[in-house]
């Protein structure tokens, strides 16, 4: 008894088990409210609506968890789509393509490492700053009109394998992947250690400029893969694609808990999200009620954490 | 005991196929100031293989800044560091781990979100054929390294974060043993430590240097030096003014040596005329550690509160703080119940608290001196719309004088000051508030004995005024040096109180382990 | 038999006879400005009209913020609940590979106001040519601006499909043919009145002999108000979309000189049953491509 | 000479400096690169469109020097104004909407402020919440469609005294009002003692919870005041006033080198971004260039900080 009631305090230490409470509350009353909410297409619509954000989130986990903050993705989404796509056009090769779309959104993240650890930018700024120049970028290189974007890129983000949409699948493997990455691995052991105190950290021996860039630098390539699933998901490479993503991303991330998961938080985040949204249209909520509900949902899923842990400033 | 004499010269060229005898490390003419305040003048120092030094002085005498200069954190305005007779210079830190210098810092500094095991093995962590953390190997050493230390009860695989201050301490002084340095440098490592703590501590260091390292030990225990080092080195105006050896010297002449007068604080038997009973406190609880603590303070009497680690007198504290939630019982003031929901009430009411740990609780890192003693008379002092900011330059000068507070100037960070100087602004802070109670918690830590009596000759003298003082204190000699009462706590129930007629150290001891 | 039906007050065509059994029909469309009220309601009144018919029309909010990730989420959404038809406001590039996919399952798709450029297998599109409707705009400003003179641009989002070629049909046209007319711009205002208010400002700063502004998109009611408070009413016009009484106010005190509409109730309403019709009996729309030429008012028209 | 090089040096240390340079060299390349520029009235313009974000940023600055950080000023501005516009049109009454204009902004300071210190939601969350419900509210309560908005309120957004725009003339009275009540007030110390170290702070005797609510309830207030100049300025209050602005006056706090400065930070950040729009419009910079310059300047005005800090690390 006692046993399982400290499993239960423990877990609800986490700020991720009050989210998941709401995700649950959620998944219920959606399960009675409409007929349809249970079918597996439905329930597999879900998952790869919430797969960019969620993967875009896994990058963005890691840069708050090494106490940095990274505005640019939903810029960076936008420019890899649009170079990936024009590479293909006029390389006539998908591959180069979707490397080259993956290249920029590691160029991207490069840069942003670097305004912060070389030239010492506030990341707020830094990532404001290129949020900015990378639409530009984005906007310059197409002339402002979206170019087609097909092909293989189509399948990751529209394709489906055995009926399982291949962004679903992508975003549960790179969720495994970073969650261990972030867990077992050296590296992953430093990005915490630098979010929790990089001066010790330094003295230690991490070499904090290159684990800082190395995240920023993640952060900005799975920007990218999000920019060629969502393009793919359309076919189209949208200047536009992305626009106002960084604070969903964001939001995934703290709702899901940054703090303790890489992987896992930022699913659920992204997931709670995708839901309230399948939520609106299954159950036909009106447009202003919807963004009420939204934040009332958001407000809540933490709230309920907060809650019980009254008491304790500080 | 006295390993090393001074019988080889440090210049000599070494014999061919013998090791150099020389010292392993000699600074000469140390000199350093921050923005005109000169802190080391001209220091000279040796350091030689397999040998203990104690380093002492007071609170701003520049023990700890004359360290960051050997071990490369910063950089001397002069003078010269040579190892193994050759000139060496450090740029950074690093370049000084690197010579096999380790420091462990006053300030602590574990990472804690990591696991023990994580924080031992941060910056070289082994990793398993896969290229994945090697989690069996990383917690296996960490055994090794925390029994090396005396710390074989800390269980590698919590979150250090968790841990006790001493124990966090432990951590540190674990990891510098892992990188079995040529130079270690422990800078009051054992302020947090219990009693059997520091055996275990004592006895690594012995093994450490039984191997050959030097060690540099900063303490304000003189007991604890007297025990433990071969050569003690005492750091005044910026030089050193003597060096010593433990069996050829005592506790006074150390004393003098440090502060140039021999004074210490003793026990004055004081009337404490007024019966009011200041502080009651009735069958009081908190959510999971105190059971039904009931305890009355006079107006004027200087109440100890002693306990072994965990024992309960932080909460205890912060309950009467109003910083911890009441369960149950009672607390009344001067016969008034009260109930304060926040600190802020309870400073109103005229309770005031010099916390335990003072960088995490106690100092605002960036912000002044001044700014840092008056944040909790802000209020008081206020007029009705603007803050007294000229008023709070008056105070500042006032309580410098007072208690003695070393600085350049009060503008500048507190983060600059000594560690024994920042604890003396967090006690001006809670004098200025003027309370009619003052809670300590561990209120001396980190600081010098000269400064140590002067805080004592402080505490009394407010009490003579009718201050009431609750004391917690882990250091037996600092209650039966100031206290006229002290109740014990053992495992969050009070284990009973003894008058000044009934204290000895044994019996503290002996209630403090009886739920034990 | 009932007598055959008449066409809905507000809208052109008369739904046919029901003789499938119960017909649901998604309508998808967003809500964050007054443009989307006559939208919702020619949803309604087409919802009010068919349920004589044993047909429903939902009305589905795709939310409050326009993108394609919205649309292909509504008609995935919509797919699930498995409706019979869909009507939809596929204002993006990007909505073309749903559409496909409704219409291979069997879900006809009917596209209305906006769609990207991409061509999809939509069962037809009934709105306004974005690029035509620029062009109708510039060569209501040339006429305004005798040939000549100085032209500010304000477009809504950089980027943004409808917005460029409202944009651009104007001005391909304008250089082609008067060339005299010198164009300030384009600048972005985000859709946001406030800054159209700050453009225009700044664009008299520097061109102080501007005569005309022309607000592509969102808030050119923000661009009226400073021509308003600079005093130069009369003297610079404004020339925008969308018949919303924000706008419609500086029509009538003049500083706005122009402002074209897309007849969005008879779009939402017409294509509802339109799209009923092809569910009963398979009646195709008159054409794939369903032109709604806006109205374009001018202050003559409202005094 | 070594006086006056310190004070340099000292000088530099604020962020401020940096973005003071950058101020000033965009101004000067300005003043010769257009005619217009240093007219009075252009530099009023200036100023007037700057005197939102600045207004706003004043209240950000205060609860980003507390440590926290409030999202949902966007939403906030959009629904004061409509709550004013509402009042007015049903009470017929100026003085009764901008009050209540002004206590809606300062209740969605307080909500977001016991959401903060009450349920302990981790205030991105928190304002993250807020604002998306209080901009479904806004959208509810006039479905969307924008209300007019005239009276004193137009002469707050619109009007001049002796030329100069009064919402200038407001900015800077509350900049200096705000910079006064930081530096010399007991609750401004206070506020600056918790973001320092919260818990030292408690335990010293400060109400961190009742500052901590103060300091949303002031953002709320002055988002609320924005909102009536806005929708004042354009005579029309709309549900969607102030979307996205929340990351324009965050860049304006943290352009202004917040650490430092209550109320002059703030003023200089809004100042750079509102220079920037007159610098496209009176230079003509075409179309996509505005976007990517807009993002150079955000990264140089703070990157020249960081390059003579090089060397230290953490
Ligand atoms: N960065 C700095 N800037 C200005 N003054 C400094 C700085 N670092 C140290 N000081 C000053 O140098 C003096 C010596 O400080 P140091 O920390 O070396 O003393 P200490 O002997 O270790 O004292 P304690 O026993 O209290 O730890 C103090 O007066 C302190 O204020
Ligand atoms: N951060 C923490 N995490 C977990 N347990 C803690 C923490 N801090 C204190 N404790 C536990 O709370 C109890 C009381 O500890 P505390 O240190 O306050 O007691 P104390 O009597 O004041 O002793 P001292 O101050 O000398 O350590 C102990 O059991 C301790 O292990
Ligand atoms: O003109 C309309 C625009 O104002 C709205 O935002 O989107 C649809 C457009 O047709
Ligand atoms: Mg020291
Ligand atoms: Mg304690």
């Amino acid at each position: 008894m006692s046993q399982s009631l400290s499993i239960v305090r423990d877990l609800a230490k986490h700020r991720e088990a009050s989210v998941l409470v709401m995700l649950a509350a959620v998944a219920i009353y959606l399960a009675f409210a409409s007929d349809y909410f249970l079918e597996p297409r439905n329930l597999l619509n879900v998952g790869r609506q919430a797969s960019v954000v969620a993967i875009v989130a896994l990058g963005q986990a890691l840069v708050i968890i090494a106490r940095g903050i990274d505005l640019s993705v939903g810029s960076v989404i936008g420019l890899s789509a649009v170079v990936g796509a024009i590479l293909m056009r006029d390389t006539g090769s998908e591959t180069i393509g979707l490397l080259g779309g993956l290249a920029t959104g590691l160029a991207c993240g490069v840069v942003n490492g670097l305004l912060y650890t070389r030239l010492r930018i506030n990341p707020f700024i830094a990532t404001l700053g290129t949020l900015s120049v990378a639409r530009g970028i984005a906007l310059l290189l197409t002339g402002g009109i979206p170019l087609p974007f097909g092909g293989f890129a189509e399948f990751v983000g529209a394709g489906r394998i055995y009926n399982i949409p291949v962004s679903f699948l992508l975003m549960i493997v790179l969720a495994i992947i970073v969650h261990i990455f972030a867990v077992k691995t050296v590296t992953g052991r430093e990005i915490y250690a630098i979010g929790d105190n990089p001066k010790a950290s330094r003295l230690a021996g991490v070499n904090i400029r290159s684990i800082r860039l190395f995240v920023f630098a993640l952060s900005g390539l799975l920007a990218g893969l999000g920019g060629l699933i969502l393009a793919g998901n359309l076919a189209s490479a949208d200047p536009n694609l992305g626009v106002g993503y960084e604070l969903d991303v964001i939001a995934a991330v703290i709702l899901g808990g940054t703090a303790l998961s890489g992987g896992r938080g930022s699913i659920i985040g992204a997931l709670l999200m995708a839901l309230l949204n399948n939520a609106f249209v299954l159950l036909g909520i009106s447009a202003y009620w919807q963004v009420v509900t939204k934040g009332l949902v958001i407000i809540f899923a933490v709230g309920l954490d907060g809650l019980q842990r009254r008491g304790d400033d500080d | 005991m006295y390993s090393n004499g001074k019988t080889s010269t440090a210049g000599n060229e070494p014999v061919a196929g013998i090791l150099p005898s020389g010292p392993l490390l000699r600074a000469r003419g140390i000199a350093k100031s921050f923005a005109g305040n000169v802190v080391l003048h001209s220091a000279d120092l040796d350091l030689y293989p397999g040998e203990v030094v104690g380093l002492l002085g007071e609170n701003g005498a520049g023990k700890s800044t004359l360290m960051h200069i050997l071990s490369g954190g910063l950089q001397p305005d002069a003078g010269t560091v040579e190892m193994h007779g050759q000139p060496t210079h450090f740029n950074t830190v690093l370049d000084g781990i690197e010579a096999g210098i380790s420091f462990v810092h006053q300030e602590l500094s574990v990472i804690g979100a990591l696991t023990v095991a994580e924080n031992l093995h941060l910056g070289h962590m082994p990793k398993t054929r896969a290229g994945f953390v090697d989690f069996q190997k990383m917690r296996d050493e960490a055994v090794a390294l925390l029994n090396r230390v005396g710390a074989g009860g800390i269980d590698p695989r919590h979150e250090a974060g968790t841990l006790r201050a001493g124990e966090q301490q432990l951590i540190e002084i674990a990891k510098a043993a892992g990188r079995n340095p040529r130079l270690l440098i422990l800078d009051e490592p054992t302020s947090s430590l219990t009693p059997h703590e520091v055996e275990g501590f004592f006895a690594y260091v012995r093994a450490a240097r039984a191997a050959g390292t030097a060690i540099i030990f900063i303490t304000h225990r003189l007991e604890e030096v007297l025990k433990l080092c071969d050569r003690l080195v005492v750091l005044r105006n910026g030089a050193i003014v003597s060096e010593r050896r433990p069996a050829e010297t005592t506790r006074q002449q150390l004393i003098t040596d440090m502060t140039g007068k021999p004074a210490i604080y003793e026990y004055r038997e004081r009337q404490i005329p007024d019966k009011t009973v200041a502080l009651s406190l009735q069958r009081v609880r908190d959510r999971d550690h105190l059971e039904d603590i009931s305890l009355e303070v006079r107006k004027g009497e200087i109440m100890g509160l002693f306990g072994l680690v965990g024992a309960g007198r932080t909460e205890l504290l912060e309950v009467i703080h109003g910083a911890r939630p009441l369960a149950s019982g009672k607390i009344a003031l001067f016969g008034t119940p009260v109930s304060h929901r926040d600190p802020s009430a309870a400073v109103r009411n005229g309770i005031a608290l010099v916390p335990e740990g003072r960088k995490t609780a106690g100092i605002l890192p960036q912000h002044s001196v001044r700014d840092n003693a008056a944040i909790s008379s802000l209020r008081r002092f206020s007029g009705r719309l603007f803050s007294d900011l000229r008023g709070d330059v008056t105070r500042m000068e006032d309580y410098r004088d007072r208690l003695g507070i070393r600085m350049a100037r009060d503008t500048q960070p507190i983060s600059t000051l000594s560690g024994g100087n920042q604890q003396k602004v967090v006690f001006a802070r809670a004098l200025m508030v003027d309370p009619s109670i003052l809670l300590l918690d561990e209120p001396t830590h980190g600081v010098d004995v000269g400064a140590k009596s002067d805080l004592y000759e402080i505490v009394a003298r407010e009490a003579e005024r009718g201050l009431t003082v609750l004391m917690a204190s882990s250091e037996v000699p600092e209650i039966l040096a100031l206290c006229d009462r002290v109740a014990i706590l053992s495992k969050g129930r009070l284990a009973g109180i003894l008058s000044r007629e009934e204290m000895s150290e044994d019996r503290i001891l002996t209630m403090a382990f009886m739920e034990h | 038999m009932p007598a055959a039906a008449q066409a809905p007050e507000g809208g052109t065509v008369a739904a046919v006879e029901n003789t499938k059994g119960p017909i649901k029909i998604a309508f998808l469309s967003f809500q964050n400005n007054p443009f989307w009220t006559p939208v919702t309601e020619g949803a309604e009144a087409a919802n009010d009209y068919l349920s004589k018919f044993n047909a429903t029309v939902d009305f589905v909010d795709l939310g409050n913020e326009l993108s394609a990730e919205a649309v292909v989420a509504g008609i995935e959404g919509a797919l699930a609940k498995q409706y019979d038809g869909i009507v939809v406001v596929p204002i993006f590039d990007g909505t073309a590979r749903i559409i496909d996919e409704a219409t291979d399952e069997g879900v006809p798709v009917f596209n209305i106001v906006a769609e990207g450029a991409t061509p999809s297998n939509r069962l037809a599109f009934m709105g306004q040519d974005a690029t035509s409707a620029g062009k109708q705009i510039g060569e209501y400003i040339a006429k305004k601006m005798d040939g000549k003179g100085k032209l500010g641009v304000i477009t809504g989002y950089f980027g943004a499909t409808q917005h460029t070629q409202r944009m651009n049909g104007a001005l391909d046209f304008l250089k082609a043919n008067y060339p005299q007319i010198e164009i300030v711009g384009p600048f972005e205002n985000k859709d946001k009145a406030e800054s159209a208010y700050s453009l225009v400002q700044d664009m008299m700063t520097a061109n102080p002999d501007l005569s005309m502004v022309y607000v592509t998109a969102g808030g050119p009611f923000g661009a009226a108000k400073a021509v308003k408070d600079l005093g130069l009413t009369g003297k610079v016009g404004v020339v925008g979309f969308d018949h919303t009484p924000d706008n419609m106010q500086y029509l009538k005190t003049g500083e706005m000189v122009g402002l074209l509409d897309q007849a969005p109730y008879q779009q939402a309403l017409d294509a509802s049953v339109m799209l009923y019709n092809y569910l009963v009996d398979g009646t195709e729309p008159p054409s794939k491509v369903i032109p709604v030429v806006g109205k374009l008012l001018t202050p003559q028209d409202v005094q």
